[in-house]
Protein backbone atom coordinates (compact mmCIF):
# COMPACT_ATOMS: atom_id res chain seq x y z
CA UNK A 1 0.00 0.00 0.00
CA UNK A 2 0.94 3.31 -0.48
CA UNK A 3 0.79 5.50 2.76
CA UNK A 4 1.69 9.57 3.04
CA UNK A 5 4.10 10.81 6.16
CA UNK A 6 2.95 14.19 7.76
CA UNK A 7 6.45 15.90 8.56
CA UNK A 8 6.79 18.83 10.81
CA UNK A 9 9.23 21.43 12.13
CA UNK A 10 12.72 20.50 11.57
CA UNK A 11 12.16 17.29 9.67
CA UNK A 12 9.95 18.91 7.09
CA UNK A 13 12.43 21.40 6.68
CA UNK A 14 14.90 18.92 6.63
CA UNK A 15 13.32 17.57 3.21
CA UNK A 16 11.59 20.08 1.85
CA UNK A 17 8.23 19.32 2.52
CA UNK A 18 5.41 18.70 4.37
CA UNK A 19 4.68 15.29 3.63
CA UNK A 20 6.80 12.24 2.31
CA UNK A 21 5.22 8.91 0.36
CA UNK A 22 6.05 6.03 0.79
CA UNK A 23 5.07 1.82 -0.19
CA UNK A 24 4.28 -0.33 1.86
CA UNK A 25 3.59 -3.82 2.22
CA UNK A 26 0.17 -5.01 3.67
CA UNK A 27 0.21 -5.81 7.28
CA UNK A 28 3.55 -3.37 7.83
CA UNK A 29 3.96 -1.95 11.17
CA UNK A 30 5.70 1.61 12.19
CA UNK A 31 8.87 0.20 12.51
CA UNK A 32 8.79 -1.00 8.38
CA UNK A 33 7.57 2.16 7.95
CA UNK A 34 10.74 3.23 9.37
CA UNK A 35 13.18 1.75 7.56
CA UNK A 36 11.20 2.50 4.19
CA UNK A 37 11.45 5.75 5.21
CA UNK A 38 15.48 5.93 5.57
CA UNK A 39 15.44 4.69 2.17
CA UNK A 40 13.16 7.05 0.37
CA UNK A 41 13.85 10.42 2.70
CA UNK A 42 17.99 9.96 3.24
CA UNK A 43 17.70 13.34 4.67
CA UNK A 44 15.80 12.10 7.52
CA UNK A 45 18.28 9.50 8.71
CA UNK A 46 18.50 10.76 11.86
CA UNK A 47 15.68 11.85 12.66
CA UNK A 48 14.38 8.26 11.79
CA UNK A 49 16.94 6.89 14.55
CA UNK A 50 14.69 8.58 17.52
CA UNK A 51 11.35 10.19 16.45
CA UNK A 52 7.76 9.12 17.23
CA UNK A 53 5.43 7.96 14.52
CA UNK A 54 1.62 9.23 15.12
CA UNK A 55 -0.75 6.59 13.61
CA UNK A 56 -4.60 8.78 13.54
CA UNK A 57 -3.54 10.77 15.90
CA UNK A 58 -1.86 9.21 18.97
CA UNK A 59 1.70 8.09 19.96
CA UNK A 60 2.49 4.52 18.20
CA UNK A 61 5.59 2.07 18.46
CA UNK A 62 7.38 0.25 16.06
CA UNK A 63 4.83 -2.99 16.50
CA UNK A 64 1.84 -1.06 15.61
CA UNK A 65 0.06 -2.06 12.54
CA UNK A 66 -0.61 0.26 9.77
CA UNK A 67 -4.02 -0.10 7.94
CA UNK A 68 -4.94 1.21 4.34
CA UNK A 69 -6.51 4.73 5.13
CA UNK A 70 -4.55 5.55 8.45
CA UNK A 71 -3.41 9.23 8.68
CA UNK A 72 0.87 8.79 9.91
CA UNK A 73 3.13 11.49 11.02
CA UNK A 74 6.64 11.64 11.87
CA UNK A 75 7.13 13.81 15.36
CA UNK A 76 10.61 14.78 15.94
CA UNK A 77 11.56 17.45 18.64
CA UNK A 78 8.46 19.35 19.39
CA UNK A 79 8.74 22.65 20.76
CA UNK A 80 5.33 24.38 21.83
CA UNK A 81 4.59 26.40 24.89
CA UNK B 1 -15.31 28.85 31.35
CA UNK B 2 -14.02 26.52 33.95
CA UNK B 3 -17.12 25.34 35.96
CA UNK B 4 -17.99 22.16 37.90
CA UNK B 5 -19.44 20.70 34.75
CA UNK B 6 -16.07 21.26 32.54
CA UNK B 7 -13.14 21.20 34.86
CA UNK B 8 -11.05 20.56 32.21
CA UNK B 9 -11.24 23.08 28.91
CA UNK B 10 -8.31 23.10 26.38
CA UNK B 11 -8.24 25.56 23.59
CA UNK B 12 -5.89 26.43 20.90
CA UNK B 13 -6.50 30.12 19.71
CA UNK B 14 -5.56 32.20 16.20
CA UNK B 15 -2.78 34.82 17.13
CA UNK B 16 -1.64 35.51 20.79
CA UNK B 17 -4.28 34.72 23.62
CA UNK B 18 -5.69 37.63 24.89
CA UNK B 19 -5.81 39.82 21.83
CA UNK B 20 -9.53 39.70 22.66
CA UNK B 21 -10.51 38.25 25.49
CA UNK B 22 -10.07 38.64 29.21
CA UNK B 23 -7.86 35.86 31.29
CA UNK B 24 -9.44 33.60 33.07
CA UNK B 25 -11.28 34.38 36.06
CA UNK B 26 -10.89 32.14 38.77
CA UNK B 27 -13.40 29.69 40.17
CA UNK B 28 -16.18 30.55 42.31
CA UNK B 29 -15.44 27.25 44.49
CA UNK B 30 -15.22 28.07 48.14
CA UNK B 31 -12.95 24.25 48.72
CA UNK B 32 -10.06 25.75 46.51
CA UNK B 33 -7.45 27.25 48.13
CA UNK B 34 -4.92 28.22 45.46
CA UNK B 35 -5.35 30.05 41.80
CA UNK B 36 -2.66 29.86 40.25
CA UNK B 37 -1.75 31.41 36.34
CA UNK B 38 1.54 30.93 34.02
CA UNK B 39 2.09 32.73 30.91
CA UNK B 40 4.49 31.63 28.59
CA UNK B 41 5.45 35.36 26.42
CA UNK B 42 7.53 35.68 23.35
CA UNK B 43 11.03 36.79 24.21
CA UNK B 44 12.98 39.13 21.97
CA UNK B 45 15.46 36.77 21.11
CA UNK B 46 15.83 33.26 20.26
CA UNK B 47 19.52 32.00 21.13
CA UNK B 48 21.24 35.76 20.93
CA UNK B 49 19.48 36.45 17.78
CA UNK B 50 16.34 39.19 17.58
CA UNK B 51 13.15 37.88 17.09
CA UNK B 52 9.94 39.80 15.64
CA UNK B 53 7.41 37.02 15.93
CA UNK B 54 6.90 33.36 17.01
CA UNK B 55 5.24 31.16 14.02
CA UNK B 56 3.25 28.09 15.69
CA UNK B 57 2.30 25.49 13.88
CA UNK B 58 -0.21 22.94 15.63
CA UNK B 59 -1.01 19.17 14.61
CA UNK B 60 -4.37 19.11 14.78
CA UNK B 61 -6.52 17.39 16.38
CA UNK B 62 -3.58 15.34 17.74
CA UNK B 63 -2.54 18.97 19.44
CA UNK B 64 -5.64 19.42 21.22
CA UNK B 65 -5.84 15.44 22.25
CA UNK B 66 -2.18 15.46 23.97
CA UNK B 67 -3.08 18.33 25.72
CA UNK B 68 -6.65 16.84 27.04
CA UNK B 69 -4.61 13.64 27.86
CA UNK B 70 -2.06 15.65 29.67
CA UNK B 71 -4.24 17.53 31.41
CA UNK B 72 -6.35 14.61 32.74
CA UNK B 73 -3.16 12.61 33.63
CA UNK B 74 -2.04 16.19 35.99
CA UNK B 75 -5.35 16.58 37.45
CA UNK B 76 -5.96 13.33 38.65
CA UNK B 77 -2.11 12.24 40.31
CA UNK B 78 -2.64 16.02 41.73
CA UNK B 79 -6.15 16.30 42.88
CA UNK B 80 -6.69 19.53 41.16
CA UNK B 81 -10.47 21.20 40.72
CA UNK B 82 -9.85 23.07 37.71
CA UNK B 83 -7.37 23.29 34.46
CA UNK B 84 -7.75 25.65 31.57
CA UNK B 85 -4.66 25.24 28.87
CA UNK B 86 -4.98 27.64 26.03
CA UNK B 87 -1.98 27.88 23.27
CA UNK B 88 -1.71 29.71 20.39
CA UNK B 89 -1.32 28.90 16.57
CA UNK B 90 -0.05 30.63 13.70
CA UNK B 91 1.99 33.99 14.59
CA UNK B 92 2.54 35.92 17.76
CA UNK B 93 4.73 39.15 18.54
CA UNK B 94 7.11 39.67 21.36
CA UNK B 95 5.65 40.29 24.13
CA UNK B 96 2.67 38.05 22.96
CA UNK B 97 1.27 35.19 25.40
CA UNK B 98 1.24 32.16 22.91
CA UNK B 99 0.85 29.61 26.12
CA UNK B 100 -1.53 30.26 29.22
CA UNK B 101 -1.82 27.76 31.90
CA UNK B 102 -4.51 28.12 34.85
CA UNK B 103 -4.99 25.84 37.60
CA UNK B 104 -7.36 25.96 41.04
CA UNK B 105 -7.03 23.16 43.29
CA UNK B 106 -7.13 22.93 47.43
CA UNK B 107 -3.54 23.68 48.16
CA UNK B 108 -0.42 25.43 46.71
CA UNK B 109 1.90 22.32 46.78
CA UNK B 110 -0.42 20.68 44.31
CA UNK B 111 -0.87 23.61 42.15
CA UNK B 112 2.61 24.39 41.51
CA UNK B 113 3.84 20.97 40.73
CA UNK B 114 0.88 19.86 38.56
CA UNK B 115 1.99 23.09 36.98
CA UNK B 116 5.14 22.32 36.54
CA UNK B 117 4.31 18.74 35.46
CA UNK B 118 2.34 20.00 32.88
CA UNK B 119 4.26 22.07 31.37
CA UNK B 120 7.60 19.78 30.92
CA UNK B 121 5.11 17.07 29.35
CA UNK B 122 3.65 19.27 26.85
CA UNK B 123 7.07 20.15 26.03
CA UNK B 124 7.82 16.77 25.28
CA UNK B 125 4.74 15.23 23.90
CA UNK B 126 1.90 17.79 22.49
CA UNK B 127 2.47 18.60 18.52
CA UNK B 128 3.11 21.90 18.20
CA UNK B 129 6.03 23.86 16.67
CA UNK B 130 7.49 27.11 16.66
CA UNK B 131 9.40 28.85 13.98
CA UNK B 132 11.39 32.03 14.81
CA UNK B 133 10.24 35.20 12.70
CA UNK B 134 13.36 36.96 12.42
CA UNK B 135 13.85 40.55 12.79
CA UNK B 136 15.21 42.63 9.87
CA UNK C 1 2.56 48.89 39.37
CA UNK C 2 5.76 47.19 38.45
CA UNK C 3 8.13 48.77 36.31
CA UNK C 4 12.14 48.65 35.72
CA UNK C 5 12.57 51.38 37.78
CA UNK C 6 10.52 49.62 40.39
CA UNK C 7 11.39 45.66 40.28
CA UNK C 8 10.03 45.16 43.60
CA UNK C 9 6.08 45.83 45.64
CA UNK C 10 5.27 44.74 48.70
CA UNK C 11 1.88 46.07 49.68
CA UNK C 12 -0.46 45.00 52.71
CA UNK C 13 -3.88 46.33 51.98
CA UNK C 14 -7.16 46.41 54.36
CA UNK C 15 -9.74 43.55 53.61
CA UNK C 16 -9.77 41.39 50.33
CA UNK C 17 -7.56 41.96 47.23
CA UNK C 18 -9.18 42.66 44.22
CA UNK C 19 -11.88 43.94 45.77
CA UNK C 20 -11.05 47.52 44.15
CA UNK C 21 -7.89 47.11 41.50
CA UNK C 22 -7.44 44.82 39.19
CA UNK C 23 -4.74 42.30 39.48
CA UNK C 24 -1.19 43.20 38.57
CA UNK C 25 -0.72 43.24 34.47
CA UNK C 26 2.26 41.53 33.28
CA UNK C 27 5.32 43.60 32.68
CA UNK C 28 5.66 44.67 29.29
CA UNK C 29 9.55 43.61 29.04
CA UNK C 30 10.83 41.90 25.77
CA UNK C 31 13.27 39.48 27.87
CA UNK C 32 10.41 37.94 30.06
CA UNK C 33 9.30 35.06 28.76
CA UNK C 34 7.51 33.70 32.09
CA UNK C 35 4.95 35.37 34.03
CA UNK C 36 2.86 33.73 37.08
CA UNK C 37 0.55 34.94 39.27
CA UNK C 38 -0.55 33.06 42.25
CA UNK C 39 -3.89 33.51 44.36
CA UNK C 40 -4.44 32.44 48.07
CA UNK C 41 -8.28 32.67 48.18
CA UNK C 42 -9.95 31.54 51.85
CA UNK C 43 -11.78 28.54 51.93
CA UNK C 44 -14.97 26.92 53.00
CA UNK C 45 -13.64 25.10 55.75
CA UNK C 46 -10.39 24.93 58.38
CA UNK C 47 -9.74 21.02 59.77
CA UNK C 48 -13.16 20.48 58.86
CA UNK C 49 -15.26 23.22 60.53
CA UNK C 50 -16.94 26.16 58.62
CA UNK C 51 -15.58 29.39 58.54
CA UNK C 52 -17.29 32.39 57.23
CA UNK C 53 -14.15 34.77 57.36
CA UNK C 54 -10.49 35.09 58.00
CA UNK C 55 -9.24 38.21 60.07
CA UNK C 56 -5.59 39.05 59.12
CA UNK C 57 -3.46 40.48 61.85
CA UNK C 58 -0.18 41.69 60.32
CA UNK C 59 2.36 43.46 62.82
CA UNK C 60 3.46 46.09 60.83
CA UNK C 61 5.80 47.54 59.56
CA UNK C 62 7.27 44.55 60.87
CA UNK C 63 5.72 42.33 58.28
CA UNK C 64 6.36 44.74 55.10
CA UNK C 65 10.10 44.48 55.61
CA UNK C 66 10.14 40.67 55.83
CA UNK C 67 8.34 40.70 52.68
CA UNK C 68 10.57 42.90 51.50
CA UNK C 69 13.52 41.07 52.34
CA UNK C 70 12.61 37.81 50.87
CA UNK C 71 11.77 39.39 47.96
CA UNK C 72 14.78 40.57 47.29
CA UNK C 73 16.47 36.78 48.37
CA UNK C 74 14.34 35.53 46.09
CA UNK C 75 15.01 38.21 43.69
CA UNK C 76 18.19 37.56 43.61
CA UNK C 77 18.77 33.77 44.03
CA UNK C 78 16.82 33.35 41.15
CA UNK C 79 17.26 35.93 39.00
CA UNK C 80 13.36 37.37 38.55
CA UNK C 81 12.56 40.36 36.76
CA UNK C 82 9.66 41.37 38.53
CA UNK C 83 8.38 40.54 41.55
CA UNK C 84 4.82 41.41 43.45
CA UNK C 85 3.70 40.61 46.83
CA UNK C 86 0.31 41.82 48.05
CA UNK C 87 -1.18 40.37 51.63
CA UNK C 88 -4.87 41.64 53.15
CA UNK C 89 -5.00 42.26 57.06
CA UNK C 90 -8.37 42.74 58.76
CA UNK C 91 -11.38 40.15 57.80
CA UNK C 92 -11.11 38.43 54.35
CA UNK C 93 -14.34 36.20 53.75
CA UNK C 94 -14.68 32.79 52.12
CA UNK C 95 -13.50 32.59 48.54
CA UNK C 96 -11.78 36.54 48.82
CA UNK C 97 -8.32 36.51 47.77
CA UNK C 98 -5.67 37.29 50.75
CA UNK C 99 -2.21 36.46 49.29
CA UNK C 100 -0.80 37.31 45.45
CA UNK C 101 2.33 36.91 44.54
CA UNK C 102 3.03 37.69 40.76
CA UNK C 103 6.36 36.83 39.21
CA UNK C 104 8.17 37.87 35.51
CA UNK C 105 11.44 35.88 34.78
CA UNK C 106 12.94 35.00 31.27
CA UNK C 107 11.93 31.43 31.60
CA UNK C 108 9.89 29.46 33.41
CA UNK C 109 11.67 27.39 35.81
CA UNK C 110 12.73 29.68 38.08
CA UNK C 111 9.91 31.50 38.32
CA UNK C 112 8.23 28.75 39.53
CA UNK C 113 10.83 28.00 41.96
CA UNK C 114 10.76 31.03 43.40
CA UNK C 115 7.21 31.04 44.02
CA UNK C 116 7.25 27.99 46.27
CA UNK C 117 10.45 29.59 47.79
CA UNK C 118 8.84 32.88 48.83
CA UNK C 119 5.41 31.38 50.10
CA UNK C 120 7.08 28.69 52.17
CA UNK C 121 9.80 31.45 53.99
CA UNK C 122 6.60 33.69 53.95
CA UNK C 123 4.69 31.22 56.23
CA UNK C 124 7.72 30.83 58.51
CA UNK C 125 9.16 34.38 59.19
CA UNK C 126 6.46 37.02 58.04
CA UNK C 127 4.68 38.50 60.87
CA UNK C 128 1.15 37.67 60.17
CA UNK C 129 -1.23 36.20 61.76
CA UNK C 130 -4.98 34.38 61.14
CA UNK C 131 -7.86 33.87 63.04
CA UNK C 132 -11.21 32.13 61.66
CA UNK C 133 -14.26 34.00 61.98
CA UNK C 134 -16.61 30.50 62.41
CA UNK C 135 -19.87 30.04 60.61
CA UNK C 136 -22.95 30.21 63.35
CA UNK D 1 14.20 48.81 83.00
CA UNK D 2 10.79 48.13 82.31
CA UNK D 3 10.22 47.05 78.64
CA UNK D 4 7.11 45.87 77.09
CA UNK D 5 6.68 42.88 74.73
CA UNK D 6 3.86 42.60 72.50
CA UNK D 7 2.03 39.20 71.81
CA UNK D 8 0.42 38.24 68.72
CA UNK D 9 -1.82 35.19 67.30
CA UNK D 10 -1.52 32.04 69.83
CA UNK D 11 0.54 33.66 72.22
CA UNK D 12 -1.59 36.59 72.96
CA UNK D 13 -4.55 34.19 72.90
CA UNK D 14 -2.96 32.53 75.61
CA UNK D 15 -1.97 35.42 78.01
CA UNK D 16 -5.48 36.91 77.10
CA UNK D 17 -3.56 40.22 76.23
CA UNK D 18 -1.60 42.09 73.60
CA UNK D 19 1.41 42.51 75.68
CA UNK D 20 3.17 42.00 78.88
CA UNK D 21 5.29 44.18 80.93
CA UNK D 22 8.71 42.39 82.12
CA UNK D 23 11.70 43.80 84.28
CA UNK D 24 15.00 43.91 82.91
CA UNK D 25 18.07 44.54 84.10
CA UNK D 26 20.27 46.91 82.23
CA UNK D 27 22.75 45.05 79.50
CA UNK D 28 20.06 42.54 79.83
CA UNK D 29 19.72 40.40 76.53
CA UNK D 30 16.80 38.70 74.45
CA UNK D 31 17.81 35.09 76.63
CA UNK D 32 17.42 37.52 79.85
CA UNK D 33 13.90 38.59 78.54
CA UNK D 34 12.77 34.40 77.76
CA UNK D 35 13.81 33.76 81.51
CA UNK D 36 11.53 37.15 82.49
CA UNK D 37 8.75 36.37 80.56
CA UNK D 38 8.74 32.60 81.68
CA UNK D 39 8.43 33.81 85.25
CA UNK D 40 5.91 36.39 84.96
CA UNK D 41 3.91 35.00 82.25
CA UNK D 42 4.00 31.02 83.11
CA UNK D 43 1.07 30.49 79.92
CA UNK D 44 4.06 31.30 77.44
CA UNK D 45 6.32 28.39 79.14
CA UNK D 46 5.83 26.33 75.87
CA UNK D 47 5.89 29.20 73.48
CA UNK D 48 8.83 30.55 75.02
CA UNK D 49 11.16 27.53 74.61
CA UNK D 50 10.82 28.09 70.23
CA UNK D 51 9.47 31.22 69.86
CA UNK D 52 11.62 34.36 68.41
CA UNK D 53 11.97 37.45 69.53
CA UNK D 54 11.58 40.54 67.12
CA UNK D 55 13.97 43.59 68.09
CA UNK D 56 12.61 46.81 66.39
CA UNK D 57 10.93 44.87 63.69
CA UNK D 58 14.04 42.29 62.99
CA UNK D 59 14.50 38.88 64.33
CA UNK D 60 17.03 38.97 67.51
CA UNK D 61 18.95 35.64 68.58
CA UNK D 62 19.30 35.00 72.77
CA UNK D 63 22.67 37.14 72.55
CA UNK D 64 21.03 40.69 71.34
CA UNK D 65 21.20 43.40 73.50
CA UNK D 66 17.91 44.91 74.92
CA UNK D 67 18.44 48.52 75.01
CA UNK D 68 16.09 51.37 76.58
CA UNK D 69 12.89 52.62 73.86
CA UNK D 70 13.50 49.20 71.65
CA UNK D 71 10.16 48.03 70.65
CA UNK D 72 9.76 44.28 71.71
CA UNK D 73 7.77 41.81 69.91
CA UNK D 74 7.32 37.65 70.66
CA UNK D 75 7.01 36.01 67.39
CA UNK D 76 5.05 32.28 67.69
CA UNK D 77 4.12 30.77 64.97
CA UNK D 78 2.94 32.78 62.36
CA UNK D 79 0.11 31.69 59.57
CA UNK D 80 -0.20 35.00 56.60
CA UNK D 81 -0.83 33.38 53.20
Amino acid sequence: MRVEVKLFGAEAHAVGADSVVVDLDALATCGDLRDAMRAVAPALASSLGWARFAVNGRYADDSTPIGEGDELALIGLVSGG
Amino acid sequence: MLTREAPITVTIVEGALGALGAPPRRPDDPGCGAWVVFEGVVREDEGGKAVEALDYTAYQPMAEDQLMLIARDVMRDHGLSYLMVEHSRGVVPVGGCSFRLSIASGHRKEALAAMDEFIDRMKRDVPIWKQPVWRM
